[in-house]
């Protein structure tokens, strides 16, 4: 849904400079657009504009976290038996996957600023390798969901809820049997897991797709030259979805797995 | 052109109560707006170019902004405090009001009086007793809404919501759905008839379906086999209900809960999140199998059951079980109130 | 000059518009579509924003037409339930929330605060594409058979219980949120890191300030919107059961998720209005702002306390009765900035010198009606009075009354205020009084009769009514033919302005704002070059010494 | 212009440097190691039964850890006290709306209805 919208700064290419009518008492870097006064000026509004932008994603996954704590309360039982249901060294794996993604990230911020141009395509293409197994882990999550028909809706089924010992993975968690309504209810689980995992999905493939255009551009040079607002924009956004996940990783995952 | 009303008739106890606040905010409403008015015009004229061509700076003074703070605010927690009161008057219904469930459905409404009376749109109260609703909504969101009385509430689909009233003048009132819900929104109204107690019994009497709504639960009860588990026999597997309305009940996950006509109708819709202590949770859910006019049955007979014999009596047949074959049925005794259900 | 006007023109015999201004600097279809320049930005929202509140207001009429009449005959009950859900979600969505921070704001607050352009005129001109996709796809469902959910998307009535263009509607109104955010997220960025040297906050003018605390509501509060429509989205296509009762969803949730922005939505909409008024009353009679700090400081609290309110709209449908005292006593606070406003303007006219033109006449219509609108609130925000009044014709005229009376006043109040500094030519004075009359003549005689319908109880939505409510709907639908034509009066003679209006030169009413002391219509860098503000916001005397020192013009 | 002011005082960026601050590496790594912690703890911390406090241990280490990413990875610590407001509103209006929002649930038992 949040289809990010990342700034095509024209900045990053060579612009000749053509200030002949306001005549510029102040020289103008390549990369300065006309209405900033001073670079830093463009530097600051270009990353305070990037956290307003996360304020709304907070806002965003606020809703969702506030329908999550609703009916967690609501509906405890049935969250434990279905939380049963995810994998947590997958879960796990993941979490460690993105956390190293972070910091491969916050390298390449720090490769950008030191003009090293190896250091930052490197750790660029770490952060994509690491966002994309992410995201393979994820769809051999979903694939399992789908398969024990755990999606919300008219296909949703209830025996790994009803009958445990049918199910592997309630058999390991040692569950007992949910009563027909309380099974019913971990249709409420399973559809906060796909929305929330999802839209969380959704902004790592927008996330790594951005990260494929910026390998391509760091290649031909363009974040070493001294202006790497868009690498550092770019490294919120993914500490940002890397923190929704640190959220939806024991919430969704380590519920009362003791 | 029929009467033409320029104010609602106050045809119950609350109402004049909310009237008085109600003219009370018009008054500081007038006053606020008179003052308002009064300083631009008044401003306007004396300083008008043509009279005052020379603007005279001021920067403000914090005196008058903290009048212009305070007053307001004071007067706005007046009304805060006095609307409270009024609120928590209508939405907590006294313990002696006479019940009527009300369904609300897509386009039309159904009450359904204790004593089996069932009315389309239309609502029969007898003047001066203190009468409950308790509404619910079978499908969308609606609002009884009776303005003649100034009570309003919205019946929601999976939770029963209450407001209560006490008629004082006998008449026909407008009774409207005022939550939009659908093509007849506006179709769904009707009258509430408000008759003295006389006329009200002899309305009772007349439109009588024959059976009361806790005989319909009685039969509900029975036909859905409730009585397999809830009887009190000693190794009954559900808790007997007798007398369980209006109990405290200790529930299987801790915590206590007043046994209303909330938590019976959360019981048998989600019964496991509702077990009372000792019993295994093994009652199927009666979601979907029973509508909201059955479960108000079940509710409505689950209330008026205030001894075992009636169950007893009806599930004789119990004995046939096969686990319990051998075990003669424990003599039932005859309890000393007349243990029939309350018509 | 004459005594009763402060218009100040130049020789007309002499005068003509600037040749090198924003307009005249390129030409052709793709100059305007691919503008970053906020000046021209404003241009085409103004233009969107016009065409989508006729589009609003022949829906009104075709309400208020059915209302003639105590049956449903005018249409089909469905027809009118499509009529009044889309009259509400363009009226809202597409006029209210854009209009004044999109054209006005987004026109003047780069040059009030002595910036070039906003921080992101990309984002800026994709706000405008979001704006005109939303409202294409808006229509598009109104042709291929429209919806009739209400603007409120009641669930389960919208996920279960119609088969309108729930989904499409959702999606316009989505993407048009992310117009708002952008609008938004541009204005806190520019008011924060591009203000002029010397521009400290205390010297920006009040409008500044108003569309400051509007945008963190925009930025803040849509996005809870846009999620509560992503779950009826998923709700009605796949039946995830967030909001379905049967599978255990509570719908109360989607009107706490609603509610949490559409209330925030209300000041978003009133707040530049208000900033507009701040600037008129100022300039009309030659008056410092009393209580500067005040103001400025009320319109952020009324930010700020519009997050902790939204409940009052739901005081009858079950919400707890502890959590009802939180919400009212919270809807009281957040009553009382405006009423510093309202006392801070009608002081600001104590010892002024006060002339009658067209904006301060809109501006007094401004406070007259917002005052029995905000009044009219605290009615619906006491919980007990509530009970009667919620979801009556009440409410219905309360809101009109805060956003008709206030904001669409306030609006036209800009729009004549900074006509000529947009287009460099005055607008005819005497008809658009007139107009300005006959507005609120026409808007009195329509909602106020809605008032007394309100306590009699007539529900709101309803196509159908009991006989005794005609009379006072026939008042009513009397009134709407009125406020149709006094709207219709301006695009007329400001359309005629443009090309036969006096020239208006720099600064037609000796105003103090930046935006001002340059030509008209305006450079597109604005300014020949950066000017440094060494004086209070409203500073007349500073004006006064300016006299002599005519802005040279560019070209 | 008349007179131009000496001193402007807003909240332009005033020097080159100081709002670029380079974060070291060396600060990147602790910063990695201790969010694996981090996450080992709380997967550990699962699967003791801590009773009512087990959603409140993982919240708080879930919380630890964004913390850590805002302020290190996110160069909060470094940044403008704008940024750091930022941070602030948006984390205050996430929990009025969780807040406000559960606090009509709860209380929902307490009255009759």
């Amino acid at each position: 849904m949040a289809r990010k919208k990342k700034r095509w700064s024209l900045s990053d290419r060579p612009v000749i400079v053509t200030g002949v009518a306001e005549g510029a008492h102040h020289e103008h870097l390549p990369y300065q657009r006309h209405h900033f006064e001073t670079i830093a000026q463009q530097n600051d509004a270009t990353n305070f504009a990037m956290w307003l932008f996360l304020l709304t994603e907070i806002m965003f996954f606020g809703g969702l976290f506030t329908a999550y704590l609703i009916y967690r309360n609501w509906y405890y039982p049935a969250f434990v038996s279905a939380s049963h249901q995810l994998s947590i060294p997958l879960g796990g794996v993941n979490t460690l996957l993105l956390i190293c993604s972070s910091f491969t990230m916050a390298m390449g911020v720090w490769s950008a600023e030191m003009k090293k141009k190896g250091a930052l395509v490197l750790c660029l293409i770490l952060t994509f390798i690491l966002g994309t197994g992410f995201l393979g882990i994820k769809t051999v999550e979903y694939g399992e969901k789908i398969e024990k028909h755990h999606v919300p809706g008219i296909h949703y089924s209830l025996n790994s809820f009803l009958y445990p010992d049918s199910d592997e993975a309630a058999r390991v968690a040692k569950d007992h049997a949910l009563p027909l309504d309380m099974a019913r209810h971990t249709e409420i689980y399973f559809f906060l897991y796909f929305a929330m995992t999802g839209m969380h999905a959704l902004h790592m493939i927008i996330g790594v797709a951005i990260l494929a255009f910026m390998i391509a551009r760091a290649q031909a040079g363009a974040y070493t030259t001294g202006h790497v607002t868009f690498v550092e924009n770019f490294g919120l956004y993914w500490h940002f979805v890397d923190i929704v996940w640190i959220f939806l990783f024991p919430l969704l995952y380590l519920i009362s797995r003791h | 052109m029929t009467n033409f009303a320029l104010f609602p008739p106050e045809a119950s106890k609350i109402a004049p109560q909310m009237d008085a606040l109600y003219f009370f905010m018009v008054l500081v409403s007038l006053i606020g707006l008179t003052i308002v008015i009064l300083l631009v015009t008044s401003f306007s004229l004396l300083y008008s170019k043509k009279r005052h061509p020379v603007a005279v700076q001021i920067e403000g003074s914090t005196m008058l902004e903290a009048t212009w703070t305070i007053i307001p605010l004071g007067l706005f927690l007046i009304m805060f405090v006095w609307g409270a009161l009024i609120y928590f008057r209508v939405y907590t219904p006294p313990a002696n009001a006479m019940n009527i469930y009300v369904v609300g459905k897509q386009w039309m409404w159904k009450a359904e009086h204790a004593g089996g009376q069932h009315e389309i749109n239309s609502l029969h109260v007898p003047v001066g007793r203190a009468v409950q609703l308790t509404l619910i909504s079978q499908d969308v969101f609606h609002s009884f809404s009776i303005p003649a009385f100034r009570v309003k509430r919205e019946a929601i689909p999976g939770r029963y919501t209450t407001v209560w009233f006490e008629a004082t003048t006998p008449g026909t009132y407008h009774l409207f759905c005022t939550q939009y819900c659908g093509t007849e929104h506006s179709h769904m109204i009707g009258d509430v008839v408000v008759m003295t107690p006389e006329d009200f019994k002899k309305w009772l009497a007349g439109s009588t379906s024959g059976a009361s709504l806790a005989q319909n639960g009685e039969r509900l009860f029975a036909s859905l086999s409730c009585a397999a588990c809830h009887n009190t026999r000693p190794d009954a597997r559900g808790p007997s209900l007798a007398n369980v309305y209006g109990s405290r009940l200790s529930l299987a996950s801790g915590g206590s809960v007043l046994a209303d006509d909330a938590y019976l109708r959360e019981a048998i819709l989600n019964p496991s999140q509702h077990l009372t202590q000792g019993y295994a949770p093994i009652m199927p859910t009666y979601q979907g199998q029973v509508s909201e006019e059955g479960v108000i049955a079940l509710v409505e007979y689950i209330k008026n059951l205030n001894s075992d014999y009636r169950v007893q009596q009806t599930t004789n047949t119990t004995v046939l079980l096969p686990e319990s074959e051998g075990k003669a049925t424990p003599a039932a005794q005859k309890p000393a109130g007349q243990g029939m259900v309350k018509q | 000059m004459s005594t009763d006007t402060i218009v100040s023109l130049p020789d007309q015999s002499t005068a003509r518009v600037p040749k090198v201004n924003f307009l005249s600097k390129e030409n052709g279809l793709l100059s305007w579509l691919l503008t970053g320049d906020h000046k021209r930005i404003a241009i085409l929202y103004l233009i969107s924003i016009t065409f989508f509140f006729f589009i609003g207001g022949a829906l009104a009429g075709l309400i208020r037409l059915e209302l003639l009449t105590p049956q449903s005959d005018l249409m089909a009950t469905d027809t009118y339930n499509k009529v009044f859900t889309m009259h509400g979600i363009i009226m809202i969505f597409f006029f209210l929330v854009p209009s004044v921070p999109a054209t006005l704001g987004n026109f003047f607050i780069p040059m009030m605060i002595g910036a070039k352009d906003l921080a992101l005129p990309k984002i800026n001109l994709l706000s405008w594409y979001l704006y005109m996709a939303a409202g294409i796809l808006a229509l598009y469902t109104m042709m291929t058979g429209g919806v009739d959910t209400g603007w409120t998307f009641t669930t389960p009535l919208s996920t279960h219980y119609v088969n309108t263009n729930v989904l499409t509607t959702g999606v316009a109104v989505f993407i048009a949120g992310f117009s708002s955010i952008f609008t938004g997220l541009n204005f806190i960025v520019t008011i924060h890191k591009m203000r002029a040297p010397g521009m400290t906050w205390f010297r920006l003018p009040l409008f500044v300030w108003a569309h400051y605390a509007a945008s963190i509501l925009m930025v803040l509060g849509t996005p809870v919107l846009a999620i509560a429509i992503v779950l009826v989205a998923l709700e009605r296509t796949m039946g995830i059961g967030v909001f379905d009762p049967t599978k255990g969803g509570d719908p109360i949730l989607f009107q706490h998720l609603f509610w949490f922005y559409s209330h925030p939505a209300v000041y978003i909409m009133i707040l530049p209005g208000m900033g507009v008024i701040s600037e008129t009353i100022s300039t009309f009679s030659r008056k410092r702002v009393f209580g500067y700090t005040a103001v400025a400081f009320s319109s952020v609290a009324i930010a700020v306390f519009g997050f902790f309110v939204w409940a009052h709209h739901m005081f009858i449908m079950g919400i707890s009765n502890y959590s009802m005292l939180v919400f009212s006593l919270l809807t009281m606070l957040v009553a009382v900035p405006s009423a510093i406003k309202i006392f801070n303007w009608a002081f600001t006219l104590y010892k002024g010198s006060i002339t009658f033109e067209t904006p301060m006449l809109y501006t007094f219509g401004f406070m007259g009606l917002f005052t029995i609108g905000g009044l009219t609130g605290v009615f619906l925000g006491t919980s007990g009075t509530d009970i009667h009044l919620t979801e009556t014709y009440f409410i219905v005229a309360h809101f009109h009354f805060v956003m008709v009376g206030g904001m669409l006043m306030a609006f036209l109040a800009g729009v004549h205020f900074w006509w000529p500094k947009m287009t460099g030519r005055m607008y005819p004075e005497k008809i658009s009084q007139l107009a300005a009359v006959v507005t609120f003549i026409g808007f009195n005689l329509t909602f106020f009769p809605q008032f007394i319908l309100g306590t009699l109880g007539m529900p709101r939505r309803y196509a159908s009514y009991p006989a005794e409510f005609q009379i006072l709907n026939v008042f009513s639908t009397a009134g709407a033919t009125i406020l149709g034509v006094g709207y219709l009066l301006p695009v007329l003679y400001l359309t005629w302005s443009l090309k036969y209006g006096a020239i208006a030169g720099n600064n037609p009413w000796q105003a103090t704002g930046l935006e001002w002391q340059t030509q008209s219509p305006p450079l597109t860098e604005n300014f020949p070059e950066i000017p440094i503000m060494d004086h209070e916001a409203y500073d007349y005397e500073w004006l006064d010494g300016q006299k002599e020192k005519e802005v040279v013009i560019v070209g | 212009m008349s007179n131009v002011p000496d001193k402007v005082d807003h909240d332009l960026p005033e020097q080159h440097e100081r709002e670029h601050h380079i974060v070291s590496p060396k600060i990147y790594l602790t910063i990695l190691i201790a969010l694996l912690v981090g996450t080992a703890v709380t997967v550990w911390a699962s699967y003791v039964n801590l009773g009512i406090f087990n959603p409140v241990v993982a919240l708080a280490i879930a919380c630890t850890k964004a913390t850590l990413v805002v302020l290190y990875f996110m160069h909060v610590k470094y940044g403008t006290k704008l940024t750091k407001l930022t941070v602030g509103a948006g984390i205050f209006t996430f929990l009025i709306l969780v807040g406000m929002t559960l606090a009509d649930y709860f209380t929902r038992a307490w009255g009759r209805w």
